[in-house]
């Protein structure tokens, strides 16, 4: 899988900085992603993983730093711009909205248009028979197209999220902490989706709190801290012990472990 | 695979299913549908016998409900798209006087007069939808605030210029205006010539109209009506744009992620109602030939509760033209029937509460079973 | 016997005036036994009654009794009426030359702008120079013309001497308390109505200008009546709503029934009502008076 | 664990301090004080020798904003606790109307017939928010009825008992009633004859009361403000009540997980609320001696308005009594001050909407640096 | 630590059952809890963890079953009986209102009061100093009691809410997933406080989908699946693997387990 890592990274983040007013969520984050491997952001509460990734996907102008995109600088002024460059992303909780049909979701943003008479119409037909057909592919059997979101439940509205950035032929994928409301079945769902997604050479960026969800999929491993990098670690060049305690720090682990007997 | 397939249906079979017939019945119009049928049930009743069925008494409150229609077909994308506006009852009366300003007071020709009106009034739109949108404050209050500064001017400026409050002898300035008759005209009058040379429709007994028929067309009042009910209706769930008017007012940070241009959704939507809005006042204005200060007071209510009675949530992302345009089929056939049914005037206010109250729980109650909120 | 009469009136729900038509027309319909009702747009909206007109038309009743509170919209539905063959009688707003105009058999009332002049014309005489007319009905364009119609008669510019004082009597009262300390050279008061009056009485009374002040108004009411008789409103003005609902009740009826109709307008008002003779006026003020 | 504090203090770090100074201005009263201070200069230098600033220009302008103060307490608490009530307005003419036909039409005492309507007005209340927590309507929708429901009933009622829409002469069977005057009165009078007497306040110089002070007393309207202002402050600010009011508001979900009794805080404001446009409708009852049934039209938005230039949150959770005060004051100073400044007084809902606009703006700003949301 | 298994449980909960109109959210389940034990509910989205510690708390109504509480049956109306007999809970997201200061939110719903010419005030220094205090224990160094919780990050909310629940005397703490969006270090930092609390001998409920957070703080464990309990371990008598195997249901994950390398 780390070969895949020689090709030219498809993104490349240049030292970016992000400031909120007086708060400095960014301080200089550094981190390239190639195509077909799953990239990790780790970190803490806090350490500045969405708002990183948020940079990336258009919703945040960085303060200061470079996107490059397939080799060009990229500025990206909204998320249509970063979507039509082919980067999708999955947000932690606002993925989908709970009124709208399932169809209607998948399609939000990138509607078919069928023309009659030249005026441009939404496809409903086109729209459902895809959305059932992707969804089927996920494992999701939906009662009909029509079907609210709302009535799924939190691992399926994840699954359709996914299956929605796949679809529209995303260059890089990136997923805010998919799995962290999700049940161990669930979860494998999602986790074997990131299997897939990344088997067709798409890039993923996956943020995750869990060590061991991240090292189920991950290729490489990004430990963000405080608005800081920590560095990049290849899988296999880090233990799932190292990585824990690149995350929280240590010594702190250190004396928790004595009295919980290490399994966190 | 086909395990995890297995385990959604599963899923599912923790609840009942529904029957087709039931399927078919519950739409977001389903609670507007029941009303009107409700309503018409009560009134031939009630009223067969006054004259509210006959052509006059049909047009009588097919114009009033028509009205009701306009400003709800704005207002109803608007609330979809998750904000409201309390301006329209005061677009409404800024409009008719600006018309009148420019047409009658500065002598300018009508369709110009019509035309600025509409820009000024769909900038003012605009307006509002900005400040909502950069200020992040709910359109509540932002509206609120112009229907006072709104309603101020539209009073203000005919008594300083003109010293009175009523501007009148529009229809005079407008003769001969091509813009004009397309709110103030009426179509069909060979039909119903026809149909009152026939003896369908009563026709005048005496007077210069002796022998016409007591309709002579349809107001391109209803013709407007009509075409924004389809407008609003087919752009709301036939095209991209209706989704993304769904999807900024089910969740504004949501479609924004997933690159709805939400702010431009909205600010288009507050522009939808003043265009509404104004159209209403320009179809009053050339049918009557006045403007005046107090021209269009509460609409804005009258706009919401036609809304609401059809079904559209308040909150915003859920809803239906055609349920709204019931809705205002409904406000305006009750308002009407009162009156054929002869009942005290003062009653109606009670009459549309309680109207209100009901149709809000009927349709909370279907929406709860179409979307399974909880 | 039996036919049936509607009033068309222009005023919102709550416009206490109007009760004196309600019952004027309701005694009439007792006293030559036809049926009769009152209409009125909800808020006030001219545009809702002519609509409302038409309905009525609509429901094809014997004759219809309207305000022409704006000639120009109301003049459709109501030629529509009465080519329909519906008799019309115009009362209360309007002049005699529009109820022609609008081919209504005649009109039975005070046209507003000319009861306006005459009371202006009357405190000229008793010596007002700087007026205030507080209107509390700024948005319904009808009463506004009185006060042109005082400007006009006292002969000065109207100016910003109308004030918009709203509904609220406290506010309508601290409004007049307030222009009136801003402007000390005022020597006179019109209002237009029990609504503005009453609270009007309230303010003069506290800020000590009660009987000092020249004060006229339009319409009776209880308190008007009381403040006549004190001394505190100088007159006012009655246009005799009962005769504007009686009357044509009366004349329809009789037209339809011996085809009789008087040969003239009917001017109810204005007739000032001064402090002397207000037994009758006291008694029946906001019912029948 | 000191090593968690450490981490946590450097959290801190990543935000710039405040200077205490700045810490103590940033009160939720604070966008009230700055605009009444402003407004108070703007008049101070415009309208100065006009006589707003005398013994009864003053008095003029505290009684106006004494009343918005009574509306506005109550719909304060009720915004707070995250709902809000257009009926108000409604309420107002209704209480006064049952005053008037219990008192003057059926001729009980008036001590009863003020006690009843209090009774009828707070089960109203009580009502309209029962059908809120019951249906989980939004009360926008549920008091938009009863704002119609009761205006109708308000002028239906005399219509049909009296034949008359404004009922009089309630002064005369109030005369020696013991809790009239507790509405109606004033107090103070033997101080303000004294400050007459030794000339701080000026005398009538003609006319029947020569020689009295001009102003003789405090009306108990103002006194009702000032009680109602400071207990509802003491009831938000110092009392376990207070703080279900704001967790109502807040997060009702959550409250309720806690065990605040969210259902019976949000029903006792609906109550208070009522309660309030009561003192409101009795006072103005007891002063004029006469209930119409138009009193009290569009006193929902003027109550809301002053709500929200005082700073509270339209969808509730947040704001301040003092602050919902200071924005009553705000308006009834504007008001009338615009009079005594001589300007057209239809620009009144001009500069209103203006007000309104920058009041929120800026205590949008202020609230966000308080409770440091997004 | 098992012998605290052989006192009285403090709460009982009889083949609770309970039913959304057409939904069967619970099926039937039994669940003894001990005192000074932390016992923890484990189950996939949707498995009706929720909402059967709802029904223990006071928030819905069982449709069937019992409680039965300190060995008399109780019938809670209303959050406030449950919170009065001492069963405190902590609910997935709702925890707190940002908007209101740390110090309210800590005694919302238990305010203390101080009576001043007889009325009931609210005790504001008090309330202010006691949360201070105890945030400091917690190691949450407030800027000041009147901090607005929503300037606190998750895992600061959470513990502020485990923390009043403890300060209130609960004899049972339910914690409804408070790890689930924290980062390694606060989650640490409340699966210490759990610890801590238990040692106070009061009955922990700690809702997880996180088989090594169960692990690490769990005396028993009881595992829901579809509304129905599928057993109650003691700690020690399963392994991760086991527990893992039963929350998910077996074949799934060994097919999961294939592609990704068994660290789920
Ligand atoms: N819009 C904003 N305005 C001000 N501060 C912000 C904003 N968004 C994020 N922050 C701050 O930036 C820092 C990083 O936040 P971010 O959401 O990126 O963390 P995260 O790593 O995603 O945490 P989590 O794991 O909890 O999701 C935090 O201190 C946060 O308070
Ligand atoms: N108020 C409600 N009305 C209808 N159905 C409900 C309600 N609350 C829960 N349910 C249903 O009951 C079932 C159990 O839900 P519950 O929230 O208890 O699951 P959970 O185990 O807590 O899941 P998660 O791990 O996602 O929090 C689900 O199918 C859910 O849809
Ligand atoms: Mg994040
Ligand atoms: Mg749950």
């Amino acid at each position: 899988m780390n070969t895949r890592s020689t090709h030219e990274p498809i993104i490349q983040m240049r030292d970016i900085e992000k400031h909120f007013g007086s708060v400095i969520a960014l301080a200089g984050v550094s981190v390239d992603v190639f195509p077909g491997e799953c990239h990790c952001l780790l970190g803490d509460n806090g350490a500045g993983k969405s708002t990183f990734i948020k940079t990336m996907s258009g919703v945040h102008k960085p303060t200061h730093g470079e996107i490059v995109f397939e080799g060009k600088p990229m500025h990206f002024d909204d998320p249509r711009d970063a979507i039509s460059a082919g980067i999708a992303t999955v947000y932690q909780d606002l993925a989908m909205i709970p009124l709208m049909s399932v169809a209607r979701n998948f399609f939000m943003g990138n509607e078919p248009i069928k023309r009659i008479a030249g005026i441009p119409f939404y496809d409903k037909d086109h729209a459902d028979r895809v959305t059932m057909d992707e969804m089927r592919e996920m494992g999701i059997n939906l009662r009909g197209p029509d079907q609210a979101v709302g009535t799924l439940s939190g691992g399926e509205r994840q699954t359709v999220a996914i299956a929605r950035a796949v679809h529209f032929g995303a260059k890089v994928l990136i997923l805010d902490e998919p799995t962290s409301a999700l049940g161990v079945r669930q979860t494998s769902n999602v986790l074997a989706t990131i299997d897939k997604v990344r088997k067709q050479n798409i890039a993923v960026v996956f943020i995750t709190h869990n060590v061991r969800h991240a090292l189920a999929v991950g290729d490489r491993f990004t430990v963000l801290n405080r608005g800081k990098t920590l560095g990049t670690a290849q899988r296999g060049q880090i233990t799932p012990d190292e990585l824990q305690d690149l995350m929280a720090g240590g010594q702190e682990l250190a004396e928790l472990e004595g009295s919980l007997g290490g399994t966190v | 695979m086909s395990e995890t397939a297995q385990v959604t249906d599963l899923s599912d079979e923790r609840i009942k299913e529904m029957s087709a017939l039931r399927r078919a019945l519950i739409r977001p119009e389903l609670g507007g549908m029941v009303g009107t049928v409700a309503v018409f049930t009560f009134f031939l009743l009630f009223a067969y016998d006054s004259g509210m069925f006959n052509a006059q008494g049909v047009l009588n409150w097919s114009i009033v409900s028509a009205q009701f229609m306009i400003i709800a077909v704005g207002a109803c994308l608007l609330m979809i798209a998750g904000e409201f506006d309390l301006s329209v009852g005061s677009m409404i009366g800024f409009a008719g006087m600006m018309i009148a300003i420019f047409s009658v007071t500065l002598g300018w020709p009508t369709w110009l007069a019509i035309i600025l009106s509409f820009a000024m009034c769909i900038t003012i739109g605009a307006i509002n939808g900005f400040i909502v949108i950069r200020t992040g404050l709910p359109s509540f209050i932002v509206t609120l605030a112009s229907l006072f500064i709104l309603r101020g001017f539209t009073i203000y400026f005919p008594q300083t210029i003109e010293r009175k409050t009523i501007i009148g002898g529009i229809r005079d300035v407008a003769e001969g205006d091509w813009l004009a008759p397309i709110f103030g005209g009426k179509i069909g009058q060979p039909v119903f010539q026809w149909l009152g040379d026939v003896g369908v429709i009563d026709t005048f007994e005496r007077g210069t109209r002796q022998g016409q028929p007591v309709v002579d067309g349809i107001p391109m009042l209803i013709v407007w009506a009509i075409v924004l009910v389809i407008f609003g209706h087919v752009l709301l769930t036939k095209t991209r744009f209706g989704n993304w008017i769904f999807a900024a007012g089910g969740d504004a940070q949501a479609a924004r992620y997933v690159g709805v241009p939400v702010n431009r959704v909205k600010i288009l939507m507050f522009m939808f109602t003043a265009f509404c809005a104004t159209v209403f006042a320009t179809c009053q204005v050339m049918e009557f030939g006045s403007a005046g200060a107090d021209r269009g007071l509460l609409k804005e209510f009258e706009a919401i509760i036609a809304v609401v009675i059809g079904g559209a949530l308040l909150t915003g992302g859920y809803g239906s033209v055609i349920g709204a345009a019931l809705g205002a089929l409904i406000f305006g056939v009750v308002q009407q029937g009162l009156f054929f049914a002869g009942v005290e005037s003062s009653l109606f206010r009670v009459f549309l509460g309680v109207i209100l109250l009901f149709a809000v729980i009927l349709n909370t109650y279907i929406r709860r079973m179409i979307t399974g909120e909880r | 016997e039996g036919e049936r009469y509607v009033l068309v009136s222009h005023a919102p729900d709550s416009d206490s005036w109007w009760n004196t038509i309600k019952n004027g027309i309701a005694l009439a319909g007792e006293h030559v036994n036809v049926e009769v009702e009152y209409r009125n747009p909800p808020t006030g909206d001219i545009a809702d009654m002519a609509r409302i007109i038409e309905q009525a038309a609509a429901s094809a009743p014997d004759g219809i009794i309207t305000t022409l509170a704006d000639f120009d919209v109301l003049k459709g539905p109501i030629s529509d009426a009465v080519d329909q063959g519906i008799d019309v009688i115009i009362m209360n707003t309007g002049t005699p030359e529009q109820a022609r105009e609008v081919g209504a058999l005649m009109y039975v009332g005070q046209p507003e702008y000319d009861a306006g002049l005459a009371a202006g014309r009357r405190a000229k005489d008793e010596g007002v120079t700087k007026f205030l007319c507080v209107n509390h009905a700024i948005q319904q364009p009808t009463v506004g013309e009185r006060c042109r119609g005082y400007a006009d008669g006292l002969g000065i510019d109207l100016g910003d001497a109308m004030m918009d004082s709203g509904t609220d009597p406290a506010e309508i009262k601290n409004k007049v308390l307030a222009y009136l300390s801003a402007n000390p050279d005022v020597d006179g008061i019109l209002t237009l109505g029990p609504v503005s009056a009453d609270p009007t009485i309230a303010a003069l009374k506290e800020n000590g200008m009660a009987g000092d002040i020249h004060f006229g108004t339009f319409d009776l009411g209880a308190e008007i009546v009381q403040a006549i008789k004190d001394g505190i409103i100088n007159w006012g003005i009655d246009q005799q709503p009962f005769l504007q609902a009686y009357l044509p009740v009366v004349v329809l009826a009789n037209y339809d029934r011996y085809g009789v109709l008087p040969g003239n307008n009917i001017n109810s008002g204005p007739g000032f009502v001064t402090a002397d003779g207000l037994e009758k006026v006291e008694q029946f003020a906001g019912e029948y008076r």
